[in-house]
């Protein structure tokens, strides 16, 4: 059995502690009582299910995004589910290593309807607002391909932006499809002045990130995730998950801890999996949970067998 | 007086053995980090200011090509643009403050009141929420499409956009008679008497002065005015809706708190002064400006001083509504290296560099206004 | 104008009030052209209020003070114009002097001939310099106030409110905060002043002044004027009691 | 008449009736110069206008609730309501409140807001300024820290990253402001003394140090840099680490403050301490501290409000003040766009406070004048 | 404790500077136990400076005074030590009365004696009270200085000096800034002292008080003793030229 501090740490805590964006709806975002909503922090509460047996063993740390990595390198957070795209020089340069990728997001465009423009190639000149960060860069690196010029509009908070763009400041909101979403969602009827053009111009897989070096822990955060997948892959619910029995298949024996070592395997117990479901659901439940509501279509974030990119990994 | 005063030279010395103790605890503070993140497998250094920026700007000073100029440069940009709204802010505040702090001392009650009521109202909020409300308002302006130019100018919620003159022979001309016309008379009012800006005489010769070229050359100057164009408003010169929010609303608040300080500074000036001006039978412009104002100054200026680098300081909030100051800058240059601890590093040297200079600059104003009475 | 024979400044049933406290009760008082008059009485007795009065520094609620005809009118912007007048033509001497700290001696001195009365530059200052020499400080004219010790600020105050022509001298206890050998020099520049028919009224407790130069002294106590009498006959022959007494006390040192 | 003689006492009359009418004070105070009169009918129509449009966009116009089938948030985006939405405040208000603070528990930081209150209510009475306040102060001090803490008396732990809203703010400006006042005498001290150079200069240092560099700049150094240091066990809780920054930014504004009235007081003042041969601690906190201290009364007071607003800067350490609770709660997609009545009711939280500071400071000031002299 | 026919009071050839300027030169004075010696001469001649120095408010460059040989040592704690014993022997009336101005009058009779000499706040009270009864302004104990007229607030000073139990007196000037009637009150109260055989330095103008109370007269000029005699010789035959001519200024008004 392979040491792992991290997961020394959080037992003796007895916490997870999980850096969080905690500003942006359907991903972590405090509801009206107070308590963290949104897939980052259920994929938190997973790990603190399989690692502690407990989803609620979470100590949220909300970071603005510039804190995020730095917060993870230090050793503030455990892990990281902050809206963290998952790219080449974040796991060389910043010390940091992707789990899973929790929602495979993408930039996208929504325009008022009256505008009267059909695809993101008229766009040349435009105002474009969006939200301060690496955004921007993609921002620039399309319209650059398109040979179009644009101008900028950056803000650092969403209701700031949300504002200038209803009022008509930009001609453009460029923002990550999942906001883009429930951003038309909060517009009730207005939601029709609107148009959200086709083009999705880059690909945002949003990713958990854990510190490199430890790498029993990465497979904890990495497997908690594959365990929601392949939950909903086996038709297994949080109603359902206490039903299954002797007469079940193999694999969901195993995945229960019923059979096998799998969880041994992560050092955990061999509920862990089944604590995962219970407590949080399968990944389908999740995302219905947070984003069901706006209407949305769940898009690349369906399962594989579905023509979706979140692949049941096997767990044997 | 009470105890001996040790030599200058012995304070001097003193203090440079500190600043160097705390410069090199800094530096080894920087070190350790730095050694610590590298073996954490993070890049360290300030490499990345070199590098070319991936970041377009908003409202870049001058013009920035992304990708080919570098980090610091674009932190240069952020840096002059908080140097840009700072100022701004700063002589807008400072006329709006005097404005409210004489409207506290005025006879009209319904004046007086107000200007109370406004001051007490804004400064008890924190700045942000002014920010948001200054920007809100802003963004009820008319859409670019439905504004209707009045003299030249468009209000728009894309930004105002005024004429602006065409680069042209008369335009200069006319700048360069305004200026000598300006100096001839500060000269010729100098070797006269007290030096007083303002005079209605002196505005309308220098105005004169300006229409001359346009006289000789018989025609109305060329200007460019803005026109909506597809996405874009084409010609005239613009300031953008979220710059113009900001500096509404810092200065608004800023202005509150400098009104206080010039109130407290009038009421300062001993009631002997202005019982000594009556007796003189002043009239009451020459009271307030030659006998009180000058007084009065000298009370405030260091209070407002302070004033000023909080201004420097919360320029920093412009982030919020998507002014690219320094810090709006230094976060995007963040994004793109993840090189958090050395943007920081710059930018609290920025900020150091700036307030330092400002206090210096401000105590060069306070020894040259106080006059010899420290026998 | 009116005839030279009637007085210059006519004070008639002044009362006047501080609050709920009254300072200054029934006073009448008539100075001719010319004529010098000392005011003294204990601290408190209303010396200051009655010269501050005069020159409208402070409003009164009762009563009347002329000036050659002018300050009767009632209110509104008759009576603002009279005031100024008035002011222009009554120069005052502040017990603490009152100068501008960050006007050098010579600015002190022209700022009220070049703003009030309208007077160029260089005739405010031609004047200025020759009433700086009168008083003896022609070489101070550059310095600022602060630089000056007590009797030349004096002595500046005295020549700030000449530059103005006035009509009307107020000097308010002009040598209380000075050493003796200074309270002679502004005593000195005081009787020249006298000499040459200026019109002038004196709060002080120099007795020795009162005697050389003074045409009357008036005695003040709690707010009224006991007693009005040429300088001989007052220091000799006080005739009030409270006169008597207050007499007995600064002479007895 | 050379000579006079009063032959009668006059008698002090009572002054004369100076109560002004309705037309007299209309007269004088409002209409007196063709100026005023213009100023005062201009700002009747402005304050009128301003007054109208704030009544009926708040309160004639406004959606408090769900109406009829909708409920509340689609009442406030209903066709034609045009004014506030101050639903999105019964919904939200005690995410803004207290944060992230465990739900069931919130009558925990509730009490201890309504006992800081309690508190500061009880202060402003010049009556009670003996030292039993003191002892009242420590004793609700320790109430509120256990009962936001929890972990005794069966109430259950709450770790101090969950606090928010209110409770931090008053926390926050009491705790730090309250350890910033004698560091900033120190401080002041030490800048004023000439006996030991090197003290004399480290506070120059300190003190230009934080007037220079915004607080938040520091905040976020600190929190990136502490972990590199510090083995995780020894790492200061994070509003601990907000405290200490805010103390001494606190403590080095105040300084400058208090520096302005110790150079206020006459060196007569230095000399009679020293003639009657008091030791430099006697002469500063018998003597030279107490006058000082009530010169700079109001510049102590705008430090004060200005750190009281400032407290707002924990979100950088990631703890939900008021503000950012307030932007949380229009983040989500059931409220977007009602930013305005969220940050008013942010800013009125802010007001009340910090409006009652600047009137009792007001009032001190008047006091203290009255009382000597 | 040295013989009681030795000086209480010893200044050996006292200079001192202000920057370049010579402020004191060469000043030697002998003080008996109690002696009463009044110092006079025209403004800025070092009078303050003088007694200042006396009990070390201001340093000075070279010579010796000593307390009752107190004052020898040269630096370091020692001198620190005998510093604070001169202080607490030698009381001071400052020209200006420096009252705590944020403290009752009780109060500031009664804080030296219980912070420097430790004693009860009972028995610096009584004390207090003693002498504030001595100097008529028992009644006054519980005003602050602010409410009390400059008299009051001189004889208060002199409570506060007295609360001490000081072996040395220092005057300075403590009357030039009061009105005749109360220049007397005060003078009566500095009498009643002299008269209990207070050994007192006082800095005064007032040539009735060095008459009555004086014992020799030191007349002083641009940092020097000019002349020390007993008033009565001093004032009728002043052998000095600069004293006759300085009696000559002060007396001819
Ligand atoms: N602004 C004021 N408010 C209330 N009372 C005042 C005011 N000014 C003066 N007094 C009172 O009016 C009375 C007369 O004051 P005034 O200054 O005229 O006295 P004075 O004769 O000049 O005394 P002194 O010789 O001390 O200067 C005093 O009792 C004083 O307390
Ligand atoms: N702190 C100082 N710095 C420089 N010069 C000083 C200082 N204090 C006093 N002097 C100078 O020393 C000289 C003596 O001053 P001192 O105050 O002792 O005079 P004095 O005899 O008390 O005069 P007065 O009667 O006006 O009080 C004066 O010329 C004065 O200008
Ligand atoms: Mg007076
Ligand atoms: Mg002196």
């Amino acid at each position: 059995q392979q040491a792992s501090p991290t997961l020394d740490a959080v037992r003796a805590r007895g916490e997870v502690a999980c850096g969080v964006i905690g500003s942006s709806f359907g991903f972590s975002l405090p509801d009206s009582q107070g308590v963290m909503q949104g897939m980052d922090a259920d994929s938190c509460r997973a790990v603190a299910a399989a690692v502690l047996g407990d989803a609620n063993a979470v100590r949220w740390v909300p970071l603005v995004p510039a804190q995020r990595l730095t917060a993870l390198q230090t050793g503030e957070i455990d892990v990281l589910y902050a809206q963290l795209t998952w790219t080449m020089s974040r796991e060389t340069d910043s010390g940091v290593q992707m789990a899973s990728t929790n929602y495979f997001d993408g930039t996208g465009f929504l325009v008022p309807t009256s505008l009267g423009v059909a695809s993101a190639t008229e766009l040349d000149g435009a105002n474009v607002c969006s939200i301060q960060g690496p955004g921007e860069v993609t921002a620039r690196d399309y319209f650059t391909s398109q040979g179009m010029s644009f101008t900028p509009v950056l803000f650092a908070e969403g209701e700031e932006l949300r504002a200038a763009f209803l009022a008509g400041r930009c001609d453009v909101y460029m923002i990550d499809q999942s906001a883009l979403i429930s951003f038309r969602a909060s517009l009730g009827d207005n939601a029709a002045n609107y148009t959200v053009l086709p083009e999705i111009i880059s690909a945002e897989p949003l990713s958990g990130a854990v510190r490199k070096g430890d790498p029993l822990w990465f497979d904890i955060v990495r497997y908690a995730h594959i365990a929601q997948v392949n939950a909903e892959n086996l038709g297994i619910t949080a109603e359902n998950v206490d039903s299954f029995g002797a007469e079940s298949s193999p694999a969901i024996r195993r995945f229960l801890g019923m059979d096998g070592t799998l969880g041994q395997a992560l050092g955990l117990q061999s509920s862990w999996a089944h604590d995962i479901v219970a407590q949080v659901g399968n990944y389908g439940e999740m995302w219905q949970r947070h984003f069901g509501r706006t209407g949305a279509d769940r898009g690349a974030n369906r399962l594989a067998r579905d023509g979706g990119l979140q692949y049941p990994y096997p767990m044997r | 007086m009470m105890a001996k005063a040790p030599g200058r030279w012995r304070s001097a010395a003193a203090q440079a053995l500190v600043f160097a103790l705390v410069g090199l605890a800094l530096l080894w503070v920087f070190a350790i980090t730095g050694a610590e993140l590298r073996s954490r497998g993070i890049e360290t250094g300030f490499a990345f200011l070199g590098e070319p920026a991936r970041t377009a700007l908003a409202n870049a000073p001058f013009a920035f090509t992304p990708g080919e100029d570098s980090n610091a440069l674009a932190l240069w940009a952020g840096a002059l643009n908080t140097l840009k709204i700072s100022a701004m802010v700063i002589v807008l505040a400072s006329i709006l403050g005097l404005g409210l702090g004489l409207g506290r001392l005025s006879r009209n009650r319904l004046l007086r009141g107000s200007c109370l009521f406004t001051i007490e109202l804004v400064r008890n909020v924190p700045v942000l929420i002014h920010i948001s409300l200054s920007y809100a308002l802003v963004l009820s302006l008319p859409a670019p499409r439905e504004a209707q130019p009045v003299l030249g100018v468009l209000v728009t919620n894309r930004g105002l956009y005024l004429p602006s003159p065409v680069a042209e022979a008369g335009w200069l001309l006319s700048g360069l008679c305004g200026l000598i016309a300006c100096l001839a008379l500060i000269f010729l009012r100098r070797r006269g008497g007290r030096w007083s800006p303002g005079s209605a005489v002196m505005t309308l010769l220098t105005l004169a002065a300006m229409a001359l070229p346009w006289l000789v050359l018989g025609r109305i100057p060329d200007l460019s005015t803005p026109a909506v164009a597809g996405f874009r408003i084409n010609g005239g010169v613009s300031i953008s809706p979220e710059l113009a929010a900001f500096v509404i609303a810092l200065t608004l608040y800023t202005s509150t708190f400098l009104a206080e300080i010039i109130r407290g500074a009038i009421q300062s000036v001993p009631r002997g002064q202005w019982e000594a001006t009556m007796a003189l039978a002043l009239p009451g412009a020459t009271v307030r400006r030659s006998v009180i104002y000058p007084q009065a100054i000298r009370v405030a200026l260091p209070a407002m001083a302070n004033e000023y680098i909080g201004v420097i300081k919360n320029s920093s909030l412009a982030v919020v509504i998507g002014y690219q100051e320094i810090v709006g800058i230094g976060n995007t240059v963040l994004f793109d290296t993840g090189q958090a601890v050395e943007v920081m590093a710059v930018i609290a040297g920025f900020f150091i560099l700036v307030s330092l200079g400002f206090s210096g600059l401000m105590n060069l104003v306070n020894t040259r206004l106080s006059w010899g009475d420290r026998r | 104008m009116t005839q030279p024979d009637t007085p210059l400044l006519s004070i008639r049933g002044l009362n006047k009030w501080f609050g709920a406290y009254h300072a200054l009760r029934d006073v009448d008082l008539q100075v001719a052209r010319g004529e010098r008059i000392v005011v003294c009485g204990p601290s408190g007795s209303g010396k200051s209020t009655l010269i501050r009065c005069i020159n409208r520094i402070e409003g009164f609620e009762e009563g009347s003070i002329t000036l050659d005809g002018l300050g009767t009118a009632a209110k509104g912007r008759a009576a603002t114009r009279e005031v100024e007048e008035i002011r222009r033509q009554v120069g005052m001497v502040f017990q603490h002097f009152n100068l501008f700290p960050h006007m050098s001696v010579l600015e002190n001195c022209i700022l009220a001939p070049m703003r009030s009365l309208r007077e160029s530059r260089a005739t405010a200052e031609g004047r200025a310099r020759e009433l700086l020499a009168r008083v003896r400080i022609a070489d101070q004219a550059d310095k600022y106030p602060g630089q000056l010790s007590g009797g030349q600020q004096q002595r500046v105050a005295i020549a700030r409110a000449l530059c103005m022509r006035p009509r009307l001298m107020l000097f308010d206890e002009p040598t209380s905060a000075l050493d003796p050998e200074m309270v002679q020099e502004v005593l000195d520049t005081m009787v020249t002043l006298a000499e040459d028919g200026m019109t002038m009224i004196c709060v002080t407790h120099e007795m020795g002044f009162a005697r050389q130069v003074a045409d009357r002294v008036v005695f003040m106590d709690q707010g009224q004027i006991l007693e009005v009498a040429p300088p001989g006959e007052f220091f000799d022959h006080p005739r009030h009691d409270r006169s008597r007494e207050f007499l007995g006390r600064i002479l007895a040192h | 008449m050379t000579r006079f003689l009063a032959q009668t006492e006059a008698a002090a009359r009572p002054a004369p009736d100076r109560r002004r009418g309705l037309r007299q004070i209309l007269a004088e105070d409002f209409f007196y110069a063709p100026g005023a009169t213009v100023w005062t009918l201009v700002l009747v129509v402005l304050l009128g206008l301003a007054a109208w449009t704030l009544f009926d966009w708040a309160v004639l116009n406004a959606v408090f609730g769900p109406t009829g089938t909708l409920d509340a948030s689609q009442a406030c985006r209903a066709e034609g309501a045009e004014g506030a939405c101050w639903a999105v405040i019964g919904d939200k208000v005690r995410l803004i409140l207290f944060g992230l603070y465990p739900f069931d528990l919130q009558w925990r930081p509730g009490l201890a807001c309504l006992l800081m209150i309690a508190l500061y209510a009880l202060s402003v009475q010049k009556a009670l300024w003996r030292p039993a306040l003191g002892v009242i102060w420590a004793l609700v001090l320790a109430a509120v820290l256990v009962l936001m803490r929890g972990g005794v008396a069966g109430l259950a732990p709450v770790g101090d990253d969950q606090w928010g809203g209110l409770p931090v703010t008053l926390i926050l400006s009491t705790f730090g402001l309250g350890l910033a006042f004698p560091v900033a005498i120190a401080l002041a001290l030490a800048r004023q003394q000439r006996r030991f150079p090197m003290l004399q200069a480290a506070s120059v240092g300190l003190i230009e140090f934080a007037r220079a560099v915004p607080l938040v700049v520091v905040l976020f150094m600190a929190s990136v840099m502490m972990p590199l240091f510090l083995p995780e066990s020894w790492q200061v809780s994070k509003l601990l680490r907000v405290l200490i920054a805010f103390t001494l930014f606190g403590a080095a504004y105040l300084a400058e403050v208090i520096r302005g009235g110790l150079q206020a007081i006459p060196s007569g003042q230095y000399e009679a301490a020293s003639a009657l041969s008091l030791t430099y601690a006697q002469t500063m906190r018998d003597v030279i501290l107490p006058q000082a201290l009530r010169i700079v009364i109001p510049g102590i007071v705008n430090v004060f409000i200005g750190f009281f607003k400032a407290t707002a800067i924990v979100v950088v350490v990631g703890i939900f003040d008021l503000m950012t609770a307030a932007k949380r709660a229009v983040a989500d997609p059931l409220w977007q766009g009602f930013g305005i009545e969220v940050y008013l009711f942010a800013g009125l939280i802010y007001f009340v406070f910090c409006f009652s500071l600047s009137r009792f400071s007001a009032r001190l000031e008047r006091d203290l004048a009255r009382d000597r002299s």
